[in-house]
This record gives structure tokens, C-alpha cells and sequence, in this order.
């Protein structure tokens, strides 16, 4: 079967408080990006985003999520990520802006990419550890980080759903 | 390159407007028109298949294409919607009243029927609603290797913004599932102010994702090998070919392709058509 | 160098012309020349036959002291053209008439849909069709683009083996007459100024003669490129034609930068021309020995006095010719010193 | 020119310029129901960046383009747009399809990167 190419792009919300992340979705942010390409690229814009975009995944502890778009529109997508300046949740709307950290042709290399990420960030946190406590959590979570892949979906997935 | 045409001119009984649609062609450039009925067959209600208006019935005059010598020449084709498989009668004489006989698949199971057996020249893709299917690739290369065409009209994307999106995106996935061959696009036009010239359209499919020299075939050449894909099939698979005989004098419809001057070559049979037509579809 | 922050510039001296090009997706081309007409090598003519059949010619005299009643008197002189309705093409293989006598090219017919033909004053004939009418016609000929549906098929009617009666002309005879009978609507003049070279064609056809329009606008308050604080060769050549169509269309340059409808401006430097400017305009059909005239006068007419300072004659060939595939113009800018610079224009459609 | 040029006059030079075209210029006619509708060059203006911002989002709408002439009585223009923007804007003009609540079309009469293009249209011969 012939693969259709898109794109993953790894994305951090970034938000002043952190607490708030727990609120969002997946539905509350594919509702984000597909407002603010349809405002940014306007009818065409919001066609492109019809196909094939789906949130894949969304981690509301560390504010990291995975978007799909596909390979042919996906830089014209990109281009409008910028402009977000909030989500709306039920609840309440977020103030926030979405730094994009890589972009990958498979789930798994942006999944690796975020496991090296999130390792170094690990590694950033340790020397500012205020007892032998914290600094011991942080260990174990730098030696578990090579094993959390439950966590997303196999990658094989992608291929299944070509339309 | 072949000429323009614009394979779908919404049928409307007012005879003003149909003339104003033909002339509005005319004067954009285009040499070919069909006027198109759309029947919507079912099983409880016996609604009889619409029969087509002869030329001097439709409109007064027949204009002369802009920047040319000749006049317009235009067709008729018949547009299925179809919600059961049942609904296509393969044998319907009805059918064989058209030009080109085209059908529009509302399910997944239609469109595959549509692409692997029907006896029709065009699958219709529904511009006004968000795809209820999945174009999957096997049927439709299966229905690029019978010469048969999708078609894309962009009217509805001109009457409404949602429209537009749905249109865009439709036509989006359309083109990638056959990779940009056999498009056809035409207008589905109900007013002259929603015709569009050929080469706006050239453009516009640019933001489909076809390719410019893919987005000129799309209305020309496509078109002059969808005529000549309906005749084959009228003609029984391009083997035996059937003449009206000549007591009628020769009408507009019936006209064989003609090669684009239009002039002196009206001898041609059938018979080179079917062999001509692989040609134009596998270069 | 002259044309700084552009791809390409290739200067050489008084040898023959060499171009480079960048290899980029080819679409939109302009060949920016400069030389003189008294420079031995320089190659207007080989340009202006490159453009076989014309359509309209400008001339544009900025701050002309004088009437410029000599050209007008020159544009007026150009032969008059035939129209020649429902020809059939193999008239045109006729031992009296396509061999070089007589030029033409079909009329109301597009190069990307239509059937197209075009007799060069060279006897050449030139048939661009589509990939049915090739197959059936039967004579070699060779694809326009690689993949394309269309076929130019180009015989040298001067060719011996074109003489009637060879193999050769007979079956381009047969094949016009019988597999392929194309009528044409043609415009014909004669190449040599000999009317007379058209009359057995005329007398079994229908036809009408037509000669060129010449018309004149006066135009005051212009303002334009200044040339003299700055030589007008070191104007961008594509701010220069833009300003040209400018004129031409009777757009307005006097712009604000910030203006919410245009900001066309003139090419600066610029000035607000002192005395009145004309433009001549011819259109009909004109073969490049029409246009070598109009330049040879235009040439005297500005060494007198009171002349401006220089003019710019613009050339539009029809769209639908085979020699350039796509439409096509030039400019001729001409000074007083007899040196000229020429931009020939290849736009994609 | 080079300086030495002026002494010198016979200098051969050719240059090619390939795909710099910096603009793109169309003539484009609005065709309205009512033939009677004003509109100004303004309005023109206005409707086709009301199209841009439909069709391409606000990124369209700051595309720059010029109205270069405008004929009120024939509602026929002639537009600059830079060379990257034409499909863009070629795109929504095709898509515009009401003016005012009434259906309209605009006629794309001619594309080129040469204003001088526009001026001399040989398909408008007209001999009969």
C-alpha cells in the first residue's frame, strides 16, 4: 500500500500557570489550530486543515503535544501556529503561545526526540535540587526514561489510516 | 492541447438564462458545452429519466466562441445521483439519449461500483457536503485504466465560504488519490456570473495541487477523451459503431468529434476514435 | 555593472554576442542587448526577424520639439494586408505563391487550442498542430515541448525536393488535400511589396484588403525617466518597460508611496518632461522589413534639431505565433548617437 | 553603462534576465448583475481585498497589490501584484462571487509580467 507522507510536529504549550495545562484536550486544541488557520490562511487554509490534522497526542503534565498534518500542506499550516494566543476550554480559556520543537516525518522520531528532550531537561533540574530526595526522584526518572514508549501510539498506526 | 470545454452547464428551462450561460461560454472561450440534467432515480417513486432539450429547443442562437470563427458546440449529459446500487440500469435506452452519462456515488460501496463496473464516462465528487468516504486508491486506478474521469466543479466554491472549504479539500484528496490524472473540472454553473474563464480555472486548480500542465489538460484534452470514451461505449466497447441514418439532417449533437478546426473533416468514423482515445490517455 | 542584483551579466566587446544563462525554471525571459547601428556586428536585423509577423508598433518621443510628421508619413507607407477567408492550406504549396513572395499567418486561431500555420517570407511553412491532425496529416515533424500533445511540422517550400511533382511535395499535397483538408482564415501580405504576387490567390477566394491604422497622442505633463543626471541604459530594464506600459496605457506614475491604490512611480531619477511628447501607433499586419524602415527613419529624424533627447519604439508580434511559443514583444530604445539598447520579452503565459 | 563607454560606443553587451520579473500585471473586468451598479476605484479595491482575507486568511489581505487604472464605466482594471502573490490573488478573484449581495464574476482578461503586454493584445484584431 502507498504510504501518504505527513508531517508530526512536536509542540510545548507554554503557559504561566502550570496547573492550568490539565484542563486542555485534544479536542480544545485541533479547535485552536483549525480557528487560527482559518483566521491566518483563510478558506484555503481551513481546507488544508481538514485533512488528515489530528492531535495524536497530548501530555498534560509537561504541556507537550504531537500535531499531524499532512507533508503537502504542512509548512503552510505551521506558518499559523504562531498566532495562537489562547485555547478555549470548557472551563475557561488558556492564555498561552505553542513553541513548536521539532518536526518529524514518523511518530517515532519525533517520540525519540522527546524522550532526549525530556532527558536533558531532567538533567538541567538535578543540580537545583533542594535535598536528597527530589535529587533521587529525578534519577530514577532519567533511568526510566528510555522505557516510557506506552505512552504513544505504535507507529505503524499511521500507515493504517490513509484515506 | 486540445480546446476548452465545459462538460457541465446546469439545465435550467428558462430559456434566457440557458442562453445567457451558452453565450457567457462562448465569449470565455469555450468551444464545447454540455448542458446537464440531474436525476436522482428511486424505487418508490417512478420518476421517468429526463430526456434532453435538442438544441433549437434550449436557446435561440448558438454564439460564436470568442476570438474564433466557429460556434459553440454543445452536448448533453445526464448526471446520476446514486443512493443504491440498484438504481443504475445499465441497459436504460434513456441513457443512451446523452452525450455523457456521469454519476454522482453518495456511499463508499457506490463509489467503488462506480469506479470498477458502471458503464458511465464520469464519477461526480459532491463539492456541497464534507466526503461521507474515503477515496481509496485501488478503485480508483482501476477507473483511471477505464478511462473514466472525477470530476470537480467549482460553482458551489463561488456561491459560499463553507462550500469552499469543502471544495477545496474534496478536491484535494481527490487529486492526490489519482495523482492528478483524469480531473475534470468543469463548472456546474446555474448563472452566467458563475462561469469561469479556462485559464482562471487553470489557476485555480493550482490550488487543488495540480500541476499546470495537469490543470490545462483538465479542460481540454480530459474532455475531448471523455467524448470520445462515451462514443466508444455507446459503440459497444469501440467494436461495432452504430450511424443514425443520413435522412436527419446533421445536428449539433450529433456531430463526431471533430478534430479542432472543425472544418472538413466530418468523413471520420468511429472506429480510429477508440484507438485514438487510448492514446490521448496514456500520454 | 550595469544591471547589479540581477542573475546574469555578460559584457563583451565588439565580439559576437555570448550569452549566458542561469539555469532556473524557465518561465519569464528578457534579453537585454546594447550596441550600436553602426557597430558592424550588431545583430537588430537577425532580432527583428525573429518576429517574423507583427501586429502594432509604438513609437514613443518624449519632449519632442516637433511635430514627428516624417514618421507618421513612414508608418503610413506600410503595405497594405489581405484577408483571405476559408483557405485551404495546400493553396499555399502553389509554385506561385509559397515561395517566398508571399507571407502570412492564420487568423482566429489559438497556438494552445487551434490548428495554427504560418508562411514565412523565407518560403519557410510552419504547421503547429495537435496530435490527432499530426497523425493524420503524416509528415515528420517534432513535438513542441517533450511530452507534449502538439507538433510542429516545418517544410522549406524552396527545398528542391519540394519542387510539385517530388515525392515529398506530394505527399504533403495529398495529405492537405485528402487526410487532412485544413481550411484556414489567412492573413497574407506580399514579402517583396509586390502586390501583384497575391492575385491568382485572390481571384478564387473571398478576401478583403486591409491597411495599417496609424494613429498619434499628444502627451503633456509626462514625467520620466531623467537621462540627463543618468544614462538611461542604467535604468532597470524591467522598470523601464514598466514604465513604458505605463505611458502606453495611459497609466498615471504621480504616486505617493503610501497611496491606498497605486504605488506606481516612475523610475527615478525622474523628471516632469519640459515639452510635449507623442506616441505613434501603427497596428495592422507588419513584417519585420516594415519595422527596419521605421527604425532608419527614426534614426535620421533624431539627429535634427530639436528632436528629444531619445525614443523607444515597441514591437508586439501576434500572440499566437510559432516562432516564440508564447507572446512576445521588443523595445527598441534609440539615441542620437545611433546607439540603441533592445529588450526582447519571452513571458510565460 | 560603463564609463568607458562614452568614448568608446561600440560596446556590445547582452544580458539575460531569467525569471526575475519582479510583477505580474493583469487586466481584469468585474461583470455584475445589475449593470447599473457604481463602483469606485475604492470599492474595487476593497471588494478584492474582502476576497483576499476570505480566501487566504489575513495573510492574503496584507498581500500588497496595486490598482493601477480604473475605467468606472467599464469596471475594467488593471492590476500590479509581485510575482509570488499573483496566484494568490488570481485565485480569489476567480473565487469572489457577490458584490453587494449580487452575483458577479470577474474576467480575467489577460496575465503577463509585462505591462507592455497589455497594451497590444493581437487577438483583439478585429477585421471583419
Amino acid at each position: 500500500m502507498v504510504r501518504v507522507k505527513s508531517r508530526y510536529l512536536l509542540c510545548e504549550i507554554n503557559v504561566t500557570d502550570r496547573n492550568s495545562l490539565l484542563l486542555l484536550n485534544d479536542k480544545a486544541i485541533a479547535a485552536a489550530v483549525k480557528e487560527v488557520v482559518a483566521r491566518i490562511h483563510g478558506d484555503y487554509g481551513a481546507a488544508m486543515c481538514s485533512l488528515r490534522f489530528s492531535v495524536k497526542y497530548l501530555n498534560t503534565q509537561t504541556g507537550m503535544v504531537f500535531l499531524r498534518f499532512p507533508k503537502m500542506s504542512y509548512k503552510l499550516l505551521w506558518s499559523a501556529l504562531p498566532f495562537i494566543t489562547s485555547i478555549d476550554t470548557r472551563w475557561k480559556k488558556i492564555p498561552c503561545f505553542l513553541n513548536c520543537l521539532h518536526v518529524g516525518g514518523t511518530i517515532r522520531t519525533c517520540q525519540k526526540f522527546l524522550i532526549r528532550y525530556n532527558t536533558q531537561q531532567l538533567h538541567r533540574m538535578l543540580p537545583n535540587c533542594q535535598n536528597e530526595e527530589e535529587k533521587e526522584k529525578i534519577r530514577k526518572a532519567i533511568l526510566s526514561c528510555s522505557i516510557i514508549q506506552g505512552a504513544f501510539e505504535d507507529e505503524r498506526d499511521d500507515n493504517e489510516d490513509e484515506p | 492541447m486540445s480546446v476548452f470545454m465545459d462538460l457541465n452547464l446546469t439545465f435550467s428551462a428558462d430559456r434566457s438564462n440557458m442562453q445567457q450561460i451558452i453565450d457567457t461560454a462562448a465569449y470565455l472561450g469555450f468551444s464545447t458545452v454540455a448542458v446537464n440534467y440531474t436525476f436522482e432515480p428511486s424505487i418508490k417513486k417512478k420518476e421517468t429519466v429526463p430526456s434532453p432539450k435538442p438544441v433549437e429547443d434550449l436557446i435561440d442562437q448558438l454564439p460564436i466562441v470568442q476570438g474564433r470563427s466557429r460556434p459553440i458546440r454543445v452536448l448533453n449529459r445526464l448526471t446520476l445521483v446514486l443512493s443504491e446500487l440498484s438504481h443504475f440500469r445499465p441497459n436504460l435506452t434513456e441513457y443512451a439519449n446523452f452525450d455523457l452519462l456521469a454519476v454522482q456515488p453518495t456511499t463508499e460501496k457506490l463509489f467503488h461500483a462506480a469506479c470498477t463496473q458502471l458503464e458511465v464516462d464520469v464519477i461526480s465528487v459532491a463539492m456541497t457536503e464534507k466526503l461521507p468516504f474515503f477515496f481509496k486508491r485501488a478503485p480508483v486506478n482501476v477507473a483511471l485504466e477505464r478511462g473514466l474521469a472525477f470530476e470537480v466543479s467549482y460553482t458551489a466554491a463561488i456561491r459560499d465560504a463553507t462550500m469552499r472549504r469543502y471544495t477545496i479539500a474534496n478536491a484535494v484528496s481527490l487529486v492526490q488519490a489519482c495523482k492528478g490524472k483524469n480531473v475534470l473540472v468543469s463548472s456546474a454553473a446555474m448563472k452566467p456570473q458563475e462561469l469561469r474563464g479556462p485559464y482562471d480555472i487553470i489557476n485555480l486548480c493550482s490550488l487543488m495541487g495540480l500541476s499546470d500542465e495537469e490543470a490545462k489538460r483538465s479542460v481540454s484534452s480530459i474532455c475531448r477523451s471523455l467524448l470520445l470514451h462515451a462514443e466508444t461505449r455507446k459503440a459497444a466497447s469501440g467494436v461495432i459503431s452504430t450511424k443514425k441514418s443520413c435522412g436527419e439532417k446533421p445536428q449539433q449533437q450529433e456531430a463526431p468529434i471533430s478534430r479542432n478546426t472543425g472544418e472538413g473533416d466530418s468523413g471520420e468514423g468511429c472506429a480510429p476514435a477508440a484507438k485514438r482515445l487510448k492514446s490521448q490517455l496514456t500520454d | 555593472m550595469t544591471y547589479a542584483g540581477l542573475p546574469v551579466v555578460i559584457v563583451s566587446r565588439c565580439s559576437g554576442p555570448k550569452v549566458v544563462e542561469v539555469k532556473m525554471s524557465s518561465k519569464t525571459l528578457l534579453n537585454c542587448e546594447t550596441s550600436s547601428l553602426r557597430h558592424p556586428n550588431n545583430r537588430l536585423s537577425a532580432h527583428l526577424e525573429q518576429l517574423p509577423f507583427n501586429y502594432r508598433a509604438t513609437v514613443l518621443l518624449p519632449d519632442c520639439g516637433c511635430a514627428p510628421s516624417q514618421l507618421d508619413e513612414t508608418l503610413r507607407s506600410f503595405q497594405s494586408f489581405y484577408l483571405v477567408r476559408n483557405l485551404p492550406l495546400y493553396e499555399l504549396l502553389d509554385e506561385h505563391l509559397g515561395r517566398g513572395s508571399v507571407c502570412g499567418l492564420s487568423y482566429k486561431t489559438r497556438i494552445d487550442e487551434d490548428n495554427c500555420a504560418f508562411l514565412k517570407a523565407n518560403g519557410h511553412l510552419c504547421l503547429s498542430l495537435d496530435k490527432d491532425s499530426y497523425e493524420l496529416l503524416g509528415i515528420e515533424g517534432k513535438a513542441c515541448k517533450p511530452k507534449s500533445s502538439r507538433y510542429v511540422v516545418s517544410v522549406d517550400l524552396n527545398d528542391r525536393s519540394m519542387a510539385p511533382g517530388r515525392p515529398r511535395y506530394q505527399r504533403l499535397f495529398s495529405g492537405l488535400t485528402s487526410r487532412l483538408p485544413l481550411k484556414m482564415e489567412f492573413l497574407l501580405a506580399p514579402a517583396s511589396g509586390d502586390p501583384d504576387a497575391l492575385q491568382p490567390l485572390l481571384s478564387r477566394y473571398e478576401w478583403s484588403r486591409h491597411t495599417p491604422e496609424v494613429s498619434c497622442r499628444l502627451l503633456t505633463h509626462l514625467s520620466r525617466p531623467d537621462p540627463l543626471t543618468c544614462d538611461l541604459r542604467s535604468y532597470d530594464p524591467f522598470d523601464l518597460l514598466e514604465w513604458l506600459g505605463a505611458v502606453q496605457a495611459d497609466i498615471s506614475c504621480d504616486n505617493a508611496a503610501d497611496s491606498f491604490l497605486s504605488s506606481l512611480a516612475c523610475p527615478h531619477p525622474s523628471a516632469q518632461s519640459s515639452q510635449s511628447s507623442f506616441l505613434l501607433e501603427v497596428r495592422g499586419l507588419l513584417l519585420p522589413q516594415n519595422i527596419m524602415t521605421l527604425v532608419k527613419q527614426l534614426s535620421h529624424f533624431l539627429e535634427r534639431p530639436l528632436s528629444p533627447p531619445w525614443a523607444a519604439v515597441t514591437v508586439h508580434g501576434f500572440m499566437d505565433n510559432l516562432h516564440v511559443h508564447e507572446r512576445h514583444f521588443y523595445t527598441l530604445v534609440l539615441f542620437p548617437d545611433h546607439a540603441y539598447s533592445l529588450h526582447l520579452a519571452t513571458p510565460a503565459s | 553603462m560603463n564609463p568607458e563607454s562614452k568614448d568608446e560606443p561600440v560596446v556590445y553587451q547582452s544580458v539575460v534576465l531569467k525569471n526575475a520579473a519582479p510583477y505580474q500585471y493583469m487586466k481584469v473586468c468585474l461583470v455584475l448583475e445589475d449593470k447599473s451598479t457604481k463602483v469606485s476605484a475604492v470599492d474595487l479595491k476593497q471588494f478584492i481585498i474582502t476576497g483576499l482575507k476570505s480566501l487566504h486568511g489575513e495573510v492574503g489581505a496584507a498581500s500588497h497589490f496595486d490598482v493601477l487604472k480604473y475605467d468606472e464605466d467599464t469596471l475594467t482594471a488593471f492590476l500590479r501584484v509581485s510575482t509570488i502573490g499573483l496566484v494568490k490573488l488570481w485565485s480569489s478573484l476567480t473565487l469572489l462571487g457577490f458584490y453587494n449581495k449580487q452575483s458577479c464574476a470577474f474576467r480575467v482578461l489577460q496575465v503577463s509580467p509585462f505591462l507592455l503586454s497589455l497594451t497590444g493584445n493581437s487577438r483583439e484584431l478585429e477585421l471583419d
